[in-house]
């Protein structure tokens, strides 16, 4: 017969380096042995939804960009996406262009920072600053265009705000060229390191079905083996003209759908995001980017639910019109989400040290689990 | 045991690697800027502190209504017909005094959503960035040039002026109202 | 030997024993620390593409006078539910462990705390209270993370002083002696009488003994890595799990003496390994004392190879850290008991067979 | 594949009375309103069925519809009296890569409706969401509380529309 001992409650956040923000999580534990996990979130809860009723269309927008502030591209991208369905109006080509080509640069950044800090959950500290150098990069570029570096304000319904500028193009060609190494680079340091293999390989086994079952997006859900994006799934703006591939978690280290599955779709993900771009410059029409915005946005009465893939999985937007220019309500479908819900699934009978490797591999940013 | 050799192996022949690419970063330049001393250039789209230029400002009040974080509060009196309230750079002449410019930087949050829709292109936004302050109320700008005198006197002027137009008016509508009267009169007797 | 030179000079035992307690406290470990300390924010901030403190003089090397200066200011918290005796006791014990360790390390052939016959056992004994003061720290603190960076600092340290002490045993066997001035003195001349190449003396044996001594050095290394807490090993402190370990309710004081146990330790093992592999204070090539005929050249010369030797293994740990992951606990014991002593036992019995030869 | 008319007609056959109406008039989405008691045995036949095999739940929204009676008192602060509360299915199949928005409209006063996380999981935290802002109980949910405020809010649900903040809140000032 086995002998009860007590549990240990161990309260992990509101504070705490590891938590990517304010969550907190109750781990119950036996030892070390984590017997139950339970989140706790809303402590940075806004109420987005009931900020956006006040607002009307356009000035939703700055809203959103708070919600995932480490996309905040793609979020403004969702929002006008669902928006010009509800609102059925044509975006010229450049626009769409445009906006790939931001969405994929705010892709790479956004992985960066979830590779980089999933390195230094993992004790290496040097991959993160190598990471963070390289997003600074991409940062600027969003800056010559729009003027800001994290809430952007950029992608508007029915238009950008700004053309790109001049320089842009080939910049970012230029940035591309020196990206690309950086990544053989940080394989070389952290993805195929032993140490780094043996703390996240096998840990945190996502089944195929469970995934989906749960709901799971994203890069997650990819790492679990299934090939499923929505970018090819379903295509929204003009991805349906690039060539690239889905990348899928194989269990080359371990299981398939293990961490290291997790963290190197998403180094993966760069590479190819890296191709659309590339494939976008070249295409890239000339024209005029603000001659859609609308003057006045009312949408007829309706509901719409509309849906993108965000670095982080699918991010949908529900919007409700009862006809007026203020949005009757509006429902986010945040990735991080969902995601985090199945932390407690992932870290049975596990370490204490590897709810940190699963948490980070699940990348959550807590502005949008919150909102 | 093969496994065994492998993992040492493994072990070794990555932490070499991984310690010769630190090694060399040893010897790549830093991209570090100090920053008080060195400061980046900032693009000319930069969006940063906001700014009003008041000589072209006619109050229309619109980047007030485009904001979503209310940051920017106006107030307007009209001008009466003596004022010369000046012109803005592109033609239009100014037909309110507006004493009450205020935005709140604090409050801002900076998604140049206010600038667009200015007819005259006075409300933008500069490259500055540094502007901390000891006390939350020097966030409050006020970028109105009149004195507080001088808008206590707009005020004034125009409510004298409002005063005198409704005292004119009301005579007016008296007579008016009079001669109704009188016509109404007329009527019920007819229709009497 | 230096006890003996100060009780002369004041004719008086005592102070005699504290001035040669007090020497290397403030004439090595002190400065030491300071220094240490800048190498380690330099070195990390080169290695990511940073600059590291630029401010506080020169490329901000004064930064660590400033910072030791910020931490006597700052306010000894201790919070209620703390054992207070234990909780203030333990960084004492730590420090004193780490101190104890530098009695039996030869700086010098001049200059050596303690001369004993058993000093390498005594270093590894000595080093046991850092245990003890650890455990006591993460007890008396009253908080769950402090408690499990205890529990996982007291298991690592015990496991680790295994595959030490075989390596350490390996080498007793060749030497036949456990001072490890006699040790240092046994591999002079130039630097292929070190331990690390086979030792003093020619023939078969010596070159049998290379890759013996090459492993054996790769395992003393790690493991007593592992005993001060460095990455890849430093799950009892795991900034990213356990917010900092065991000295997490510490502060001011109290954090900056652990602060200095710390790279005293890092200082001392290095000192060992640099004595036991390295020839010690030995210089590679000869010294220029001896040539030019003034012989109290000779020590200081001695010093300078000793400081640098440990710096550079210091060094060594500095980057391993900037550059690794860490592992876990499971992990952890699992390369002490499978990889380790293992390795370390059968490198034992080779390099006795060896010597038998 | 199937389309949201061919699905009615199956579930109007299977169901009956359940099933009340399809709204296709509306710009963007077509949705069929259920009857909010029987949702989870619509939602198991739909997630189980082979020719429909929607396996996976994208978003679940609740709504308030403010499209009761509503009077504001003098300070101008508004109340709702009757109407109702709605929730929004969004489902889809990754297999057969077809999609369905479904509808439930609950009384205001007391909104009730079946939980579907026992056949979607992510639906535990959406519920938990929807009963949090919007005040929807979720019949069989395994750990309705709230998710998003603090548990010991009693002010109400915040996005309905006649929310009111407290003044107060565990002896905080609650408007800064």
């Amino acid at each position: 017969m086995a002998l009860k001992t007590e549990e240990m409650i161990l309260n992990m956040g509101p504070q705490h380096p590891s938590t990517h923000g304010v969550l907190r999580l109750e781990l119950q534990l036996e030892g070390e042995l984590i017997v139950n996990v339970v989140p706790h979130i809303g402590y940075l809860h806004r109420c987005f939804e009931k900020h956006a009723e006040a607002m009307t269309y356009p000035q939703v927008i700055p809203y959103t960009d708070r919600m995932d502030y480490l996309a905040s591209m793609y979020n403004e991208f969702g929002y006008a996406l669902a928006v010009e369905k509800l609102l059925n109006i044509e975006i010229p080509e450049r626009v769409e262009y445009i906006r790939v080509i931001m969405g994929e640069l705010q892709r790479i950044a956004s992985h960066l920072v979830a590779i980089g800090t999933y390195g230094a959950d993992i004790g290496a500290f040097t991959p993160f600053l190598f990471c963070f150098r390289d997003r600074e990069k991409i940062l600027s570029l969003y800056e010559m265009t729009c003027g800001a570096r994290l809430l952007y304000n950029y992608i508007w319904v029915g238009g950008v705000s700004h053309d790109l500028h001049p320089d842009f193009l080939r910049l970012t060609k230029e940035f591309i060229d020196y990206f690309r190494p950086k990544i053989t680079e940080l394989n070389n340091l952290l993805s195929y390191n032993k140490i780094f293999i043996e703390r996240t390989a096998n840990v945190g086994i996502l089944k195929k079905d469970v995934a989906v079952n749960y709901g799971i997006t994203g890069p997650m859900l990819r790492a679990s083996g299934m090939k499923w994006d929505l970018r090819k799934d379903d295509p929204y703006s003009v991805y349906d003209k690039f060539d690239f591939d889905i990348p899928v978690g194989d269990g080359r280290m371990g299981t398939v759908g293990d961490s290291w599955d997790r963290y190197f779709v998403r180094v993966l993900e760069m590479e190819e995001s890296l191709k659309i771009i590339e494939q976008a410059i070249a295409q890239i029409p000339e024209g005029d980017v603000t001659s859609a915005i609308p003057k006045r946005i009312k949408p007829p009465v309706g509901q719409v639910y509309s849906r993108v893939e965000n670095p982080r999985g699918e991010l949908g937007y529900f919007i409700m019109s009862n006809g007026t220019p203020n949005p009757f309500r509006i429902k986010v479908r945040g990735p991080s989400f969902i995601n985090l819900a199945v932390i407690n699934e992932l870290c049975k009978d596990l370490l204490v040290a590897d709810v940190i490797t699963i948490l980070g591999s699940i990348d959550i940013v807590l502005g949008e689990v919150d909102r | 045991m093969k496994e065994y050799l492998n993992n040492i192996w493994s072990a070794i022949s990555t932490i070499f690697i991984g310690m010769g690419i630190t090694w060399r970063h040893m010897f790549v330049p830093s991209v570090t800027i100090q920053y008080p001393d060195v400061k980046l250039d900032l693009p000319e789209r930069e969006r940063n502190r906001l700014y009003v230029n008041m000589d072209d400002c006619i109050g229309c009040d619109q980047c007030a209504r485009a904001c979503p974080v209310n940051c920017i509060e106006i107030e307007t009196v009209k001008g009466i017909p003596e004022d010369d309230i000046g012109k803005t750079s592109n033609g239009k002449k100014k037909a309110l005094w507006v004493t009450k410019f205020n935005i709140d930087i604090a409050k801002c949050c900076y998604c140049q959503l206010c600038v667009f829709p200015c007819p005259t292109e006075c409300i933008y936004m500069t490259d500055v960035y540094e502007f901390s302050e000891y006390d939350r109320d020097n966030f409050i700008y006020d970028f109105v040039t009149l004195t507080p005198e001088e808008r206590e006197q707009k005020k004034i002027n125009y409510q004298k002026f409002e005063e005198e137009k409704a005292a004119k008016k009301a005579a007016a509508a008296e007579e008016a109202a009079k001669a109704k009267a009188a016509e109404k009169k007329d009527d019920n007797k007819e229709q009497n | 030997m230096i006890y003996e030179f100060f009780s002369n000079l004041f004719n008086n035992q005592v102070i005699g024993y504290i001035i040669s307690a007090a020497l290397p406290l403030l004439f090595f470990i002190l400065p030491f620390v300071l220094v240490a300390v800048y190498m380690e924010r330099k070195v990390s901030a080169h290695m990511q593409d940073r600059l590291g403190p630029m401010r506080v003089g020169w490329h901000g090397v004064l930064q660590t006078i400033a910072d030791l200066l910020k931490l006597l200011q700052k306010e000894d918290i201790t919070a209620t539910a703390n054992d207070k005796p234990l909780f203030n006791l333990a960084p004492i014990v730590v420090f004193a462990g780490s101190y104890a360790a530098f009695a039996a390390i030869p700086f010098t052939g001049a200059y050596i705390g303690s001369n004993i016959d058993l000093g390498i056992i005594y270093i590894i004994g000595a080093t046991g209270l850092v245990v003890a003061g650890i455990l006591m720290s993460g007890w008396a603190s009253n908080n769950k993370y402090t408690l499990l960076g205890a529990m996982r600092a007291a298991a690592q340290i015990i496991s680790y002083e295994i595959p030490t002490i075989l390596v350490v045993l390996s080498l007793i066997m060749i030497t036949g002696t456990m001072n490890l001035n006699t040790m240092s003195q046994m591999q002079t001349g130039y630097f292929w009488n070190w331990m690390i190449l086979g030792g003093p003396g020619l023939g078969v044996t010596k070159f049998l003994l290379i890759p013996f001594m090459i492993i054996g050095f790769f395992v003393i290394y790690i493991s007593t890595l592992a005993e001060v807490n460095r990455t890849p090993f430093d799950i009892p402190e795991a900034e990213s799990e356990l917010v900092s370990g065991y000295h997490t309710e510490y502060s001011g004081m109290k954090f900056s003496i652990f602060f200095l146990a710390e790279y005293a330790n890092m200082f001392a093992v290095s000192a060992i390994v640099a004595t036991l592999f390295f020839g010690g204070y030995q210089s590679p090539f000869g010294y220029l004392g001896n040539t030019l005929g003034a012989h109290w050249l000779v020590p200081i010369e001695q010093f300078f190879w000793f400081a640098i030797k440990g710096t550079f293994f210091v060094f060594v740990q500095m980057w391993l850290r900037w550059t690794l992951p860490r592992l876990r606990v499971d992990q952890l014991m699992a390369v002490c008991w499978k990889y380790l002593i293992p390795i370390a036992f059968v490198n034992l019995i080779i390099v006795g067979l060896i010597t038998i030869l | 594949m199937k389309n949201t008319e061919e699905i009615f007609n199956l579930l109007k056959e299977k169901f009956g009375e359940a099933i009340i109406e399809l709204k296709a008039d509306q710009p963007v989405e077509a949705f069929i309103t259920v009857n909010p008691l029987e949702l989870d045995k619509i939602c198991k036949y739909l997630a189980e069925t082979d020719e429909l095999k929607f396996d996976s739940l994208m978003n679940l929204s609740g709504v308030d519809e403010a499209n009761g009676e509503s009077t504001k008192d003098e300070e101008g602060n508004l109340t709702i009296t009757g109407g109702t509360l709605s929730v929004f299915y969004h489902l889809e199949s990754t297999s057969l890569k077809h999609k369905l928005t479904l509808k439930v409209s609950a009384p205001r006063e007391n909104a009730e409706v079946t939980s579907v996380s026992e056949i979607w999981k992510c639906a535990d935290w959406h519920e938990r969401e929807a009963y949090d802002l919007i005040g929807i109980k979720f019949l069989n949910h395994p750990d309705l509380r709230r998710i998003l405020m603090p548990y010991d809010w009693e002010a109400g649900h915040p996005l309905q529309k006649d929310y009111r903040n407290p003044e107060y809140y565990q002896g905080m000032k609650v408007p800064y």
